[in-house]
């Protein structure tokens, strides 16, 4: 075995700890660097901006677990903050039983940060399983799959519900999640009931969803913790997701710099020594 | 008994809740509202059965000894405790939620965090531009992952703007095309489950 | 094109979340409020003309209950000096008007869903500059009617219907005996160039089928796979292993391992312990199957079946031990890390298409063959489309025929 | 010590013990792994059962409280609660072996229903949309969305190709699957560039909660 191949058998936990070293380093240096709007996150930005205040209400959905928290937790709370910042009414809910936990919390914290009251600035209707025929249900009546909310209130008797049946009345449903739940609210809630539907995914799931977005079958998403940040960067209130950008910028260059000199290596190896396959590994 | 009826039943929810999409008429659509609350309770019910599986099969691992029997320990208490504190309530500070937030949301989340490393040494490892489809792949990757962070907007002006060409254009109309046969092979299958051509959902032989 | 993201939004029903009937959310509460504004002065200016040229219809494609009313905007609303209109109904042609909805200036819909079925109906549009209401002639009789046929879902059902006669023809045919090609895939010949090198390195090929249960069709797939190449490895006495992660699926490629040694007359050779129960659990799954690896370096690996996060640190110790590596999965996410740390992927439905191909199973060769009959209609509609959309384009027709025929929803 | 702190520093014993992990397969890994496996169970059970189970099953059979309930089973007489409740409850026949059978009548209903659910809001989602979205004008070719347009008709087509198995890929069909496979590399390298991000996303979110929520030094 060539020096070449021999590099390239390194134990792997040298490169755990170049990781670990980039990501930590710009948390203790920020550098602050600039980020662009890109028109997806403004698209949806814009959507929520013109949701009149105190009338029908934004319906956000929390359809992650805690496996994508720290992508999607950002975007939840940026959405909530713009929209109580502009006294937009907002009803929560969950497809997913983890989001029920999730939920609750982003909700209520945001709520108090703006002095929101329950039942007449914000609902929490919480969690119903089966996703597709709840979102198909909801289109029906929102009080056939949501009798009450989550705290056992009829939804007849919570103020800021009054009028509000189906889709009819939801200017915009935007669904946080990690999970084709996204694609759901568009066959099952966009299709047969015409509601607008918005989105924030996961990076994963992001660039499945681009031929929704070109029909309109969305009408804006954010796509993982970067998405999240713009957001932020609109709303002007920088949190856990403009953080992290710094962190993410030096480890994809690290990413980047490891695939480059992992093929030269490779290739490199291989010329010279063409059976050299195998080999001590590491771990 | 034991295969015509669910196939039957298969067969008739089924078409029922198919053709219900084509006929607004109240005395189809109370029906589809109906069913549609029933097919709720059943995923519910079914969601029940994985837990049910989960203990049976850790209970199988104690009551025999199995090497490693202490860790189903462990997992009995963390189901005793959520299903204990649950049933004495939920609300935020509660210690249910306690557990929930301290305990479930950090292990789920850093487990998948892992990949995070183990990107880093396939990049190093394993990623190879062996063809010339995973050479393309692997450039499109790294225009992606330098124009999505900011500094690519540094490196070079172009640099985002390549990234939603690749997003808006080839990446969409690929996607599309996928998009399009992923949609013909679930509409197969649910049809081939409609009509009893598979059978898989059965199970067993008998 | 961007304007086709135009068509779904103006099907849209009257009474849709716009801004202006959020704002009258409240007053439509309130039907009350508005008259109420008393006259505070005698008005000098001339009389609001009313709205012209009312119409009632039953709603199309409903659940009953519903009609739809529409008029000509009164002509002072240009000029600013309307307040509202407001909607009236009767069973009556002269009398018995009783508000049923307001809106506001500029819109000339409405829709009435609380309109009792099958009764006849008359109506009326008042314009209201707040001072008074001027009426409109009352137009009628109409019926609110259910209907047996949503007829903007055609264009869905006649092509649900196509896919289905094509999915049973095929499906019947393929029973039935009939020979539908099916063209070879290049990964195949990998796959058989893979098992001869382990049989001359003389070293084992692992065999993994993912994380899924056996009612992934993934997972199908993949056990036809493994009992193909488990004939190969029973001519050339090489040896199988196959760690599962479920039990079931153990079970049954226990079996399929066993049947394709006995077909080719090596039963003796068959090891069922090369055939075992790993774990369930995601990550222990890894370290197990990367242990295997580490310990028996097999000179093929086949990973082939439903992946989720774990493949990327499978098929990196993989690499990292100097395997060949040949992927299958219909798991789009994992797809791009399979391609680039294995020596040939398939991709999607090639898994699929490479299952049918090998193991000729009927259910599986007519399915692919209707969905792939199905793919050459949608290739011509698109084709056909695009045609027509330039043309259009370009004036030499007058509209576009994709977009009228499919957006008839 | 406040709640707060008690639980931000099990939160991050256990984010440490997974971490772990890394440097090799441990006991402190495996007792976070099997301990998480069971709170959530605990927790999912806990929580269907009370946003579910108990308001749409429990209650209105048992209690007799029809009404406001009732209304989620279609409006229909509470007995109706007990068809989907006693469907439900013979899913779990299959435990018992002799009547396992018994079990299958409800999983057809079960896996018929959302079978047929699906069929026509996919086609029309998933197919007939994307052919109206892919169906592009293609002239103009002297402006850059004519070429867009000209390239995303091609490439979607393309990709129909490479997936298409009933001939053999020679000629024309054999170019435009060659073309197909170079747009799904290139699609597939934006997902990978994506996949990366993510799971850097969740790294430097636990990170984050490491020095921020936790030790608080940034």
């Amino acid at each position: 075995m060539n020096r070449l191949g021999k590099f390239l058998q390194i134990d792997r936990r040298w490169i755990f700890l170049a990781i670990l070293i980039a990501v930590l380093a710009p948390f203790i240096w920020p550098m602050g660097l600039p980020i662009v709007i890109t028109k997806p996150v403004q698209d949806l930005y814009n959507a929520v901006d013109a949701i009149p205040p105190n009338g029908e209400p934004l319906f956000i959905s929390i359809d992650y677990s805690p496996s994508t928290v720290p992508e999607l937790d950002p975007m939840a709370l940026a959405i909530l903050r713009h929209a109580f910042s502009k006294d937009i009414r907002v009803a929560v809910l969950t497809l997913d039983p983890a989001g029920y936990g999730l939920a609750e919390r982003a909700l209520e914290a945001v709520a108090a940060e703006f002095g929101k009251e329950r039942h007449k600035d914000y609902v929490f209707l919480g969690f119903q399983p089966g996703i597709s025929a709840v979102v198909l249900g909801m289109g029906i009546n929102i009080r056939n799959v949501f009798p009450e909310d989550a705290y056992g209130t009829p939804l007849s008797e919570v103020p800021m519900m009054e009028g509000i049946r189906n889709y009819d009345q939801i200017p915009l449903l935007i669904t946080l999640s990690g999970t084709a739940v996204v694609e759901a609210w568009v066959i099952y809630a966009h299709q047969p009931y015409d509601a607008q539907i918005g989105a924030g995914v996961t990076a994963v799931m992001a660039t499945d969803y681009y031929p929704f977005l070109d029909t309109g079958q969305l009408v804006g998403m954010l796509g993982g913790m970067r998405g999240a940040a713009e957001y932020e960067t609109l709303i002007d209130r920088h949190d856990a997701g403009v953080r992290g950008m710094d962190s993410q910028s030096v480890i994809h260059i690290l990413i980047i710099v490891l695939i480059v000199v992992g093929n030269i290596a490779y290739f490199g190896s291989r010329k010279r020594a063409p059976e050299t396959a195998g080999g001590d590994a590491a771990a | 008994m034991r295969r015509h009826v669910p196939l039957a039943l298969c067969f008739i929810a089924g078409v029922f809740m198919a053709i219900q999409y084509f006929i607004p008429h109240p005395s189809v659509q109370a029906w589809y509202e109906r069913l549609l609350a029933w097919l709720q309770t059943l995923l519910a019910f079914a969601f029940l059965i994985g837990t049910v599986s989960l203990v049976r099969l850790h209970a199988h691992k104690i009551g025999h000894k199995v090497a490693g029997r202490g860790y189903s320990w462990v997992l009995f208490v963390g189901l005793g405790l959520m299903v204990g504190f649950g049933f004495k309530g939920r609300a935020p500070g509660s210690p249910f939620d306690f557990m929930f937030q301290n305990v479930q949301v950090p292990i789920e989340g850093t487990m998948f965090s892992l990949l995070a490393f183990y990107i880093a040494s396939a990049a190093f490892r394993a990623f190879r531009a062996r063809t010339l489809e995973a050479t393309l792949l692997l450039l499109a990757a790294t225009i992606v992952m330098l124009g999505r962070v900011p500094v690519g907007d540094l490196l070079h002006r172009s640099i985002p703007a390549a990234t939603d060409w690749i997003l808006n254009v080839p990446n969409m109309a690929s996607k599309r095309g996928i998009m399009i046969g992923v949609g013909l092979g679930m509409m197969a299958t649910a049809l081939k489950i409609m009509l009893g051509i598979e059978r898989a959902w059965m199970g067993g032989t008998d | 094109m961007r304007g086709a993201t135009g068509f779904s939004r103006r099907t849209r029903p009257v009474g849709g979340p716009t801004i202006v009937t959020a704002t009258l959310a409240a007053l439509l509460l309130f039907p009350a409020a508005l008259p109420a504004q008393e006259p505070e002065a005698p008005a000098p200016v001339a009389a609001i003309a009313p709205p012209a040229g009312v119409l009632a219809v039953d709603s199309p494609d409903d659940r009953g209950g519903s009609v739809d009313v529409s008029w000509d905007l009164s002509p002072d609303d240009a000029e600013g000096r309307v307040l509202c209109y407001r909607i009236y109904r009767s069973a009556h042609p002269d009398t018995g008007f009783a508000p049923v909805g307001l809106v506001a200036p500029g819109v000339s819909r409405f829709r009435d869903s609380a309109a009792p079925d099958g009764t006849p109906l008359h109506y009326r549009v008042a314009v209201s500059d707040g001072e008074r209401e001027v009426f409109s002639a009352s137009f009628g009789p109409v019926e609110a009617l259910p209907q047996w046929f949503h007829r903007g879902r055609i264009t869905v059902l006649i092509a649900s219907l196509g896919f289905v006669v094509a999915i049973v023809y095929f499906v019947r045919a393929a029973k039935a005996g009939k020979d539908l090609f099916i063209r070879r895939l290049a990964g195949l010949d990998h796959m058989d160039d893979a098992v001869g090198r382990a049989t001359e390195m003389g070293k084992p090929i692992l065999f993994i089928s993912g994380l899924s249960t056996i009612s992934d069709v993934a997972t199908i797939a993949a056990v036809n796979i493994l009992g193909e190449v488990a004939k190969k490895t029973a001519e050339y006495n090489t040896r199988l292993i196959v760690p599962c992660a479920d039990p079931i699926v153990m079970a049954v490629e226990q079996e399929v391992v066993k049947e394709a040694y006995a077909k080719v007359g090596r039963v003796d050779a068959y090891n069922e312990d090369d055939v075992f129960y790993l774990t369930r659990s995601q990550f222990a799954y890894v370290a197990g199957v990367s242990g295997i690896m580490v310990r028996q370096r097999p000179a093929t690996i086949l990973y082939m079946g439903m992946f989720y996060a774990e493949s990327l640190v499978l098929a990196e110790t993989g690499a990292s031990v100097g395997s060949i590596q040949i992927a299958g999965t219909d798991a789009v996410t994992q797809l791009p890390f399979f391609i680039t740390s294995c020596d040939y992927t398939l991709i999607g439905e090639e898994l699929y298409a490479a299952s049918a191909y090998l193991s000729r199973e009927p259910v599986l060769l007519g399915g692919l063959k209707g969905q792939d009959m199905t793919k050459a209609a949608i290739g011509l509609a698109i084709v056909l489309g695009a045609i027509s959309a330039t043309l259009a384009a370009l004036g030499v027709i007058p509209w576009d025929f994709v977009a009228r025929v499919l957006v008839n929803a | 010590m406040n709640m707060t702190l008690i639980g931000t520093t099990l939160a991050a014993l256990l984010t440490i013990a997974v971490y772990s992990f890394l440097y090799k397969d441990n006991p402190f890994y495996k007792f976070a792994e099997h301990l998480v496996v069971g709170v959530s169970a605990g927790y999912y059970l806990v929580i269907y059962y009370y946003n579910f189970i108990d308001p749409t099953v429990v209650s209105p059979v048992f209690r007799l409280r029809i009404g406001g309930d009732a209304i989620l089973l279609g409006g229909v007489d509470w007995w109706m609660a007990l068809i989907p409740g006693l469907l439900g409850l013979i899913l779990y026949a299959r435990f018992f072996p002799k009547i396992g059978w018994v079990s299958r009548w409800a999983l057809g209903i079960y896996v018929g229903g959302y079978s047929g659910l699906g069929i026509a809001p996919v086609m029309q989602a998933r197919v007939l949309d994307q052919i109206r979205g892919g169906a592009l004008p293609v002239h103009a070719l002297h402006t850059g969305q004519g070429w867009t347009n000209l390239l995303l008709v091609v490439g979607l087509l393309g990709t129909l190709t490479y997936f298409f198995f009933s001939l053999k890929h020679k000629g024309v069909l054999g170019g435009l699957a060659r073309i197909g496979i170079v747009f799904i590399m290139v699609g597939f390298g934006a997902s990978f560039g994506y996949t990366v991000m993510s799971r850097v996303s969740l790294l430097i979110g636990r990170m984050n909660f490491l020095l921020h929520d936790w030790l608080r030094i940034v």
